[in-house]
């Protein structure tokens, strides 16, 4: 029984784990396509785009920086999203598709924050600086590293799934107290002359090639995250042949 | 361009990061795969496999 | 009052464990259940208890009109494997505290706590702290609790386990009094308990189960 | 609802279990300072209410999965989440418990560790009044984390690990709450009500969603 040879009859049906790795076996290619085309154009306008007069060249680590730290935090909001399914309506590829998605949610957020900090040594002089929204991000991921040690701690998925899913949930509720206990812990420690990360508003030359670097890595990450899933699934479906081996049925 | 270091260090962060996940992903899938076919030649069957079978 | 179940089919840690189990009992019956290790007994006993969620069917409490008679769980003592009794604290501490955290404001508590103990002739032991108690006597102090507030459902899980010939008999007419009174009860048990009307639901691995009331 | 407050109380006090030890860990983290730290007087004044609240915050999370494991491991808490009271009173109640037998000792004991640290009495008054308002927060916050981690065989280290970032907020306004009393520029009032807004709020997230983790977690 290959995966692809099952004829997909609705689409919309992909609750059915079988038909869902059929759908991922035909999109991941079209998607994976336009993941590298993306970033081929999203490298060659950052690489023409201007120096920034007052940063220097080092700007140019923004168009890398920015999109990773802004999908650690939309990774973390599809994980939401996913908890909320297998809450409210239980269902089956909820828990699944937050499962798959919190080892990538956590590279993105170690990658926006060795890029921050590499940002920041020629700005700041040190690698590491406090700033309000690098500790918020890595807060993030804190909960992140949560996340994956307790899938990694629950043996059985099925009945751990909506117990991550309540952390989840619980998690997502902190974020904005998190945010603002960082940026009024913040303004009292940090002396005020900090330079602000993102810098003056952006100028247009260096906002498209931001932005397409954006895009870029958004479709990267729904690429990798169907086929997380699409490796979820089978990881279950091993388990579950194995456990039905071991009882001789 | 000044900084050089700094702006090459950052993308070959990013080059690693990504192409570790693409890696790790495709690595999993095989496994998985492997997996499964071992599974299949040792005749432990899906209940609904069989039964798709059987219809 | 009636313990209605269709088609109720349930799994543990993601592999169904039995299904299409349908089964009625009236007041007054207790309903054996017998079987293999493993074959469900306890995953059953927990989805009647409402503390394991069933994949298919239903089960509910019924009045003899159909109406349904309130949430089965607040309905129902559960005597698992485990007692529920805290070892450090004395006997009496631990059924007192039971007494007073169950008794429902409706209904006026069953029994003293003293009286329950006598039932299974514990009521020497009890200020000595839970922990220094035998595990028959343990069991048996569990088995008081079931006393002390009034549940029309008893489900219990293997309760004569660890019971010597004496303890089975009083724990024998215990169930019977609660049944002459008009409760229901769901044993697991491989022991035959000296039970007056009582209905077997045997149930086999993994095969169409279906409610034997013989 | 009561009888389950004493019941848990005379539990741990009984035992001894959740008192005394987080105390004596509390009291094991600020005493390693000054050797980490060395002997400088105004140094540990200056950082004695941010040592004091990190040790009662770890002290606190350490106690923190024995808060429904004891219950699980005997069967209590099947019979716990079949009444007829609603789960996260329950939880609200055994929150409480836990706190006055392992969170009260901490704060009890946070003036005599202020002196040992050369903590001006104004300060000491903060930091113990500061964490008389935060410790039950990290109770109920962590109470989520226990839920969670209630049907993990190692359960215990995890809960701290899940509990740390949703307890950050608390450590960072009870500090600066505790720091404002001294240093008169900054305001004492907004971080310490905004730290006891933080406790009402987690003193309903945190047993509703650990009551719905713990009826999710019944196998």
């Amino acid at each position: 029984m290959s995966e692809s040879s099952l004829s997909v009859t609705r689409v919309g049906d992909l609750a059915n784990p079988t038909r869902f790795i059929a759908f991922v076996g035909r999109v991941l290619p079209v998607l994976a396509g336009v993941t590298a085309l993306l970033f081929a154009v999203g490298l060659v306008m950052s690489f023409l785009a201007p120096e920034d007069y007052q940063q220097g060249a080092t700007i140019r680590i923004m168009f890398v920086h920015v999109p990773a730290a802004w999908l650690s935090m939309m990774c973390y909001t599809v994980m939401t999203a996913s908890a909320i399914g297998t809450l409210v309506w239980r269902h089956p590829l909820a828990d699944v598709s937050a499962r798959a998605a919190a080892p990538i949610g956590a590279i993105f957020t170690v990658l926006a924050l060795l890029t921050g900090s590499l940002w920041g040594k020629p700005m700041w002089g040190t690698w590491w600086v406090w700033d309000a929204r690098l500790t918020s991000v890595f807060v993030l991921l804190l909960m992140y590293l949560g996340l994956i040690a307790l899938n990694r701690a629950m043996d059985d998925p099925s009945k751990s799934a909506r117990v991550s899913a309540i952390l989840i949930l619980v998690g997502f509720i902190n974020i904005p107290i998190i945010k603002f206990s960082v940026d009024w812990w913040n303004t009292l420690h940090q002396p005020a002359s900090v330079v602000r990360l993102d810098g003056p508003t952006i100028h247009a030359s260096m906002l498209y090639p931001l932005l397409v670097m954006a895009l870029a890595f958004t479709v990267l990450f729904f690429t990798l995250h169907m086929a997380a899933m699409r490796n979820e699934i089978l990881r279950r479906r091993v388990a579950a042949l194995r456990r039905q081996a071991a009882r001789g049925r | 361009m000044a900084y050089f270091g700094y702006i090459f260090a950052s993308y070959l962060a990013t080059a690693v990061a990504l192409l570790g996940l693409i890696g790790w992903v495709v690595f999993d899938l095989r496994g998985r795969r492997a997996d499964l076919a071992e599974l299949e030649a040792r005749g432990v069957r899906r209940r609904s496999a069989a039964a798709a079978e059987d219809r | 009052m009636r313990l209605v179940a269709e088609n109720l089919g349930a799994s543990r840690g993601g592999d169904p464990v039995f299904s299409g189990l349908s089964f009625s009992l009236a007041a007054g019956e207790a309903l054996i259940v017998t079987g293999p290790n493993g074959v469900g007994k306890s995953t059953l006993l927990r989805v009647i208890a409402g503390l394991l969620r069933a994949d298919t069917g239903l089960i509910a409490l019924e009045r003899d009109h159909g109406a349904e008679a309130g949430v089965l769980a607040e309905n129902s003592h559960y005597l698992g494997h485990r007692n529920g009794m805290k070892r450090e604290l004395t006997v009496s501490e631990n059924l007192d505290f039971w007494q007073t955290f169950m008794v429902m404001e409706g209904d006026a508590a069953r029994m003293p706590v003293a009286d329950a103990c006598a039932v299974l002739n514990l009521d020497h032991v009890l200020h000595l702290p839970y922990g220094y108690l035998s595990a028959g006597q343990q069991r048996r102090i569990a088995m008081a609790r079931l006393l002390l507030s009034h549940r029309r459902l008893w489900i219990l899980d293997e309760p004569t386990a660890a019971l010597d010939l004496a303890a089975e008999e009083a724990f024998a007419g215990m169930v019977n009094r609660h049944l002459d009174d008009g409760g229901l009860a769901v044993i697991a048990t491989h022991q035959p308990l000296a039970i007056a009307r009582q209905a077997t639901l045997s149930m086999r691995a993994r095969a169409q189960d279906e409610g034997a009331l013989s | 609802m009561r009888a389950l407050l004493w019941r848990d109380i005379r539990i741990g006090i009984r035992a001894g279990g959740g008192a005394l030890i987080g105390v004596l860990f509390f009291l094991t983290v600020v005493a390693v300072v000054p050797f980490g730290v060395g002997p400088d007087l105004n140094l540990l004044s200056r950082i004695g209410p941010a040592i004091l609240w990190i040790g009662a915050l770890l002290a606190a999370l350490l106690g923190l999965d024995r808060l429904f494991q004891g219950d699980r491991e005997d069967g209590t808490l099947d019979l716990l989440l079949m009444q007829e009271h609603p789960l996260a009173l329950t939880v609200l109640i055994k929150c409480l418990a836990h706190w006055v037998v392992s969170g009260l000792p901490l704060v009890a004991a946070s003036p005599l560790l202020g002196l040992f640290m050369n903590v001006e009495p104004l300060a000491i008054g903060a930091t113990t009044l500061t964490l008389l308002v935060g410790t039950p927060a990290v109770t109920f916050i962590g109470a989520v984390g226990a839920a969670v981690a209630v049907a993990l065989p190692r359960g215990g280290l995890l809960v701290s690990i899940l509990v740390l970032p949703l307890a950050i907020p608390i450590l960072v306004f009870g500090v600066s709450a505790a720091y404002a009393a001294v240093e008169d520029p900054a305001p004492f009032l907004p971080p310490f009500l905004i730290l006891t807004a933080i406790t009402l709020l987690f003193s309903v997230i945190g047993p509703v969603a650990a009551a719905a983790a713990l009826r999710a977690s019944t196998d």
